[in-house]
């Protein structure tokens, strides 16, 4: 076992997966310099950089993979998915199934998401409940270093499209390129088990659509991912103290959802709080509720997610992005 | 240089003339369901093009792929039992005639306007990462130019040399919309635009296609970078099967009486913009529609243009034109028998 | 009173707003055919046929709308919207916001939608769920005649984007255009009610939010919009033939939805059943759910919804999409 | 024709670069959040075409806009504040510098490479729909040259003749990525594969780029369509405030260090592609972060070009860069005041 930073235990599945591959390779604006190590290793062909033509270059990523490659497609920032959006909704997401479920779509999408640091309403957004939606995709999300690793690993060997999304605050040099910019005047409140932790010496996948249970408890079920659960493992700290007893749970990928596991966890306290920095609705704070539901689970239920379009002010972004406060005051109110 | 195999080419645009016609009769009888874009009238391109591939190359389509598929050597019994819907159907009849995909073949289709350029640009550069001498065609329409995502794509072929084979098969039409008078410049200096060297070809001439596309593929197997064709065309039947504007010829009266109340209506109605404005509108969709019959009555005929010269050559035009027949026949038959049991079923 | 088709109505009411208002015009592929009687009475310049471009003329329809005209701004196809999704998500839902608050964009996109015509899964998409989840939309989907040019005089008159969706076999043009062709042999089993009925002499706004009550009852709520209500309303027949009360409500926008009028229905049946021709997962489906279980309501819950990417064939079609029967089989086991 | 103002014009530059320069400031003090792209290099494509514009003319931004919203006439107070994320900001705050609106000038942004073009599309379409003499600019840089949506775009300004003036800053550069490098063809060909008149002109060349601007915008309002013009530029401050590349130049040792460790591991790491693959691609990277630094040192000043010629006239050169100086220097005053209240409470 040793250390790594988040964003390094992402390159180093990757470095993994590059060498024992040689079809894997990956593509996107300005890699050169994002995965310069990569690129030193593996030079210009299996490191790509591209024009700012993401619906032509997620577009060619698709047959790409069906042509036997496995890519790895970057979106800079999940945000900018809109200009490629016919890729994922019409050809990556379907061409499996039309092909009469003969013809694989080994394609990772890889992008940062989330905010907390000040770009703004179109440079903050989550939208992995969004992309969720759309029948065919698998949609991951990780919280921590060893998950990151593991994560993307099983992404890349997945036969079918997975949307891998790296949250901003977790990942040093987005956090530093975006929010800090060099300066030593900048600083962010971060989850040190996010952004470092223990990684496996030699990367394992980590199998898709299993939920881990980050903290115990018996008397609500607080469950989200990415930056989400160390907002919530706080707020469940803080709810400790109060004697309230919350169970933490980390999703891990939102498609494949973990039902059974949630189930699991709500059959026992009773009570649901989905904590979700993707928009409030119609995503995935309303789906895991109803797929409990639809089970015929009774259970208490209340959400914290993101309010609408993201302000560019700090302060007011605060408040709209869910915050340990917010989780908390729900979390009570769900208690009371 | 290769000779030109009139033979081959002529025997294959006359394979996918007989199989879309025999489509079009089954659509007709109510089988196949929702729309059904046939490539009648652009045989000569598709042949001209497809001919010079071999294994390993990949053809991204749009929604008129069937003459393709076809001649690249699908099954015409299972893309009519796609048609069908049928479950032994290309694709388990769950893509359809817009979505049509074989592995094997390396086809690959979308419905969306546009997305055959990024397709091929995608096949292209797994055909570059793999270090073969295989190239990947884009067919595609003259209203797919003005899509984004297809301009990008020529971009990416250009910039990194991919041997992509752009052919534009150009109509000038885009379902109602003429292509021409919502197009600034003209196509092949938009690819030259892209860096992407092209020419104009006559594409009822299935030598002329054969001619221009042999050479270029031939290049881009040995390292040359994409490149752009203008093959004019016409769809003799039109869009669709029951094209709107041509159904206006085929039922004149009927289709007429429907639409005039209401246009009379609003040309009339004391609202709206001045008279002269709206007798052009007026004048414009009639010129539409009467215009849109030229498409069935062009005397341009790719299947004809060699008839004669193939005529006067030793082999029987006629016995190999049965052959084909019978064997599209054949197909027929075996798709309809397959797909009647699954209804009695 | 006079009666009028599903598309004759929404082309009545847009008659009836270019002749009051000058600003009104309508951009899109082909509109010189399928508006043809609009086009032979206000002109090219109101009536703009486009190129095959949605992301620029949908882009420049934000814009245009900013500077002060009213754009009915058409995709032939909402499946087709991914091509131009950034114009959508990034643009029109946010540059309101942006503005702080200041600047408006009264926007109506207008596509068909829905399926059931064997047109397979790149055409017959409903997407109106996925679309919701974008804060700054409204997203309008009407079920018959007087709703479906109330409702676009609305839409037409707001001060914000309005998404207005009109469903394929509501609107005879299209059913026509893509799955009859003209053909005699080839019949579609439609809802009398859906297509044609009564309308207004004088179109009236109806207000975005407010759902309808189409059928009384005591024992279910079954929610939906567009053909989803009239599948509804067929199972509620065969419901009642069985003893069991069905209540059925339009819910004819999804943004803004009606959480009190829902809330009202299902407080007296205490069973809630969504019926959503949108895919199922991470949609509309759940949000209801979720609207109501976070107001502490406690119901029943089940849904029936759109399984997957749809299929060509039209046999499998007419399973996957929400249907009379599974309507009635799943409204069964709730009331069980 | 007009004769041009060279003393408006230095001015317009000078107010510019002296209120980025104030921006970077604050931004270096760590009072606004985010992301920063500053305009500073490109100020004299700016002002000399934001110069001929009038009432009812609007311009579509991207990602680095501040200056011509400064030049346009935006409180540069108002500016400020919003960059800090203050309620009474441009834009209450809630849009931040990529995302800036006035509706008072038709001014829009996005933060989305290429949206500039259609939404310079759609403001002119609007000017020709209410027949004015309008016209719309849309900013851009080479980047979003390759972006879908800004190629539509000039399909539709040429199509319809709308009078767009298309503006592409090349500093052949796009975060880190040389955009000659993945664009083909060149830009002017570009466009007129579009049917888009256009031509190069030295964006560092005030009066070069009015000449031309202030021509084609004259011909636009009496009806002529798009004009496309590539102006090259470099950006002083590099891709935005805090720009990698650049830190390796103001802090070589720790920028280096941070890198140079798992850099060197990959390099020699026995898994990979073969040593010559290896080696250029370090040298690609290397050679990318020194001519980073050109940017700063070019010799190339829009700013300087025309001193000598103003210094020769009778007004005092030095008198008014101290007005502007005092203007912009109150402006930062009164906006960290206001700011500074609002941190009280
Ligand atoms: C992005 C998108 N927009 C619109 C459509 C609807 N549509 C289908 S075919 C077509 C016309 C295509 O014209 P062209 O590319 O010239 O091909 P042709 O049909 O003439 O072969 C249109 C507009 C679509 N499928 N995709
Ligand atoms: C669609 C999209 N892709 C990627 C980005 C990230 N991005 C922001 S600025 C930029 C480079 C833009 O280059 P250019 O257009 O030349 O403008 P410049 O920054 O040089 O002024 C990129 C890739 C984005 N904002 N939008
Ligand atoms: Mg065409
Ligand atoms: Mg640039």
């Amino acid at each position: 076992m040793k250390r790594m930073k988040f964003a390094q235990a992402i390159e180093s599945a990757l470095f993994q997966a590059m060498a024992e591959d040689s079809n894997v390779f990956i593509m996107g604006e300005d890699v050169h310099i994002l995965r310069v190590n990569l690129y030193a290793r593996f030079g210009k062909d299996r490191v790509r950089s591209t024009p700012i033509s993401e619906s032509g270059f997620l577009g060619a990523g698709v047959t790409a993979a069906m042509a036997g490659l496995r890519p790895v497609v970057e979106i800079m920032l999940i945000d900018f998915i809109g200009v490629a959006m016919d890729a994922v909704l019409n050809a990556a997401a379907k061409n499996f199934f039309f092909s009469g479920e003969k013809w694989n779509v080994p394609l990772v999408v890889r992008a940062s998401c989330g905010g907390g640091y000040g770009d703004g309403g179109q440079h903050e957004q989550s939208l992995w409940g969004w992309l969720a939606h759309i029948p065919g995709l698998s949609i991951v999300v990780p919280s921590n270093p060893a998950d990151a690793g593991g994560l993307m690993l099983a992404s890349i060997y997945h036969n079918h499209p997975v949307i891998y999304l790296e949250h901003k605050m977790l990942a040093d040099y987005w956090l530093d390129y975006l929010g800090i910019g060099g300066r030593s005047n900048v600083s962010f409140d971060l989850p040190p088990d996010g952004i470092e932790g223990a990684v496996p010496d030699i990367w394992q996948p980590i199998p898709l659509g299993q939920l881990s249970v980050l903290r115990e408890g018996t008397d609500i079920t607080i469950v989200g991912l990415g930056m989400d659960v160390h907002r919530s493992l706080a707020a469940a700290s803080d709810l400790g103290v109060q004697g309230i007893s919350a169970e933490v749970l980390d999703l891990r990928s939102v498609v494949p959802i973990d039902t059974s596991g949630l189930r699991q966890s709500v059959e026992k306290t009773g009570k649901l709080l989905v904590v979700d920095e993707d928009y409030k609705m119609f995503g995935l704070s309303g789906e895991v509720c109803a797929l409990l539901a639809e089970q015929g689970l009774a259970f208490k239920y209340g959400r914290v997610c993101t309010e609408g379009t993201i302000p560019y002010s700090r302060a007011l972004e605060d408040e709209v992005l869910p915050n340990k406060k917010r989780i908390y005051d729900e979390a009570i109110s769900l208690c009371r | 240089m290769a000779e030109v195999d009139l033979w081959l080419l002529s025997q294959m645009m006359l394979r996918s003339r007989l199989f879309e016609d025999a489509v079009k009769k089954q659509w007709e009888e109510g089988l196949i369901p929702g729309e059904m874009h046939l490539g009648t009238g652009e045989e000569a391109i598709i042949a001209g093009v497809i001919c010079e591939l071999k294994d390993g190359d990949a053809v991204a389509l749009d929604h008129r792929g069937t003459s393709a598929m076809l001649l690249r050597g699908v099954n015409p019994v299972s893309l009519l039992l796609e048609f069908f819907g049928h479950p032994e159907g290309l694709c388990g009849g769950l893509g359809g005639h817009m979505h049509l995909f074989s592995k094997d073949h390396l086809m690959a289709s979308s419905g969306i306007v546009g997305f055959s350029g990024p397709a091929a640009a995608g096949f292209a550069l797994a055909a570059k990462y793999k270090n073969t001498d295989n190239i990947a065609v884009a067919f595609f329409g003259d209203g797919a130019m003005n899509q984004g995502m297809m301009l990008e794509s020529m971009n990416l072929a250009s910039a990194w040399d991919l041997p992509v084979l752009f052919v534009c098969k150009d109509n000038d039409l885009a379902i109602s919309t003429i292509s021409s008078h919502v197009t600034g410049g003209n196509l092949v200096d938009r690819a030259k635009g892209f860096g992407i060297p092209g020419q104009r070809v006559d594409g009822y001439d299935v030598k002329k296609v054969w001619q221009v596309s042999s050479e270029v593929i031939r290049r881009m197997r040995s390292g040359e970078g994409p490149y752009f064709l203008q093959a004019q065309c016409v769809h003799k039947d039109g869009h669709f099967l029951g094209d709107p504007l041509l159904r206006f010829h085929d039922h004149p009266i009927k289709e007429f009486s429907k639409v005039t109340g209401p246009l009379m209506k609003s040309f009339v109605h004391p609202k709206g913009a001045n008279v002269v404005n709206r007798a052009k509108s007026l004048s414009e969709v009639f010129s539409l529609i009467l215009d849109s019959r030229k498409q069935r009555k062009t005397k341009k005929e790719p299947l004809q243009m060699y008839s004669i010269e193939l005529s006067l050559e030793e082999y029987n035009l006629e016995e190999i034109n049965s052959i084909i027949t019978d064997e599209i026949q054949e197909a027929v038959h075996k798709a309809l028998e397959i797909n009647r049991r699954r209804e009695k079923q």
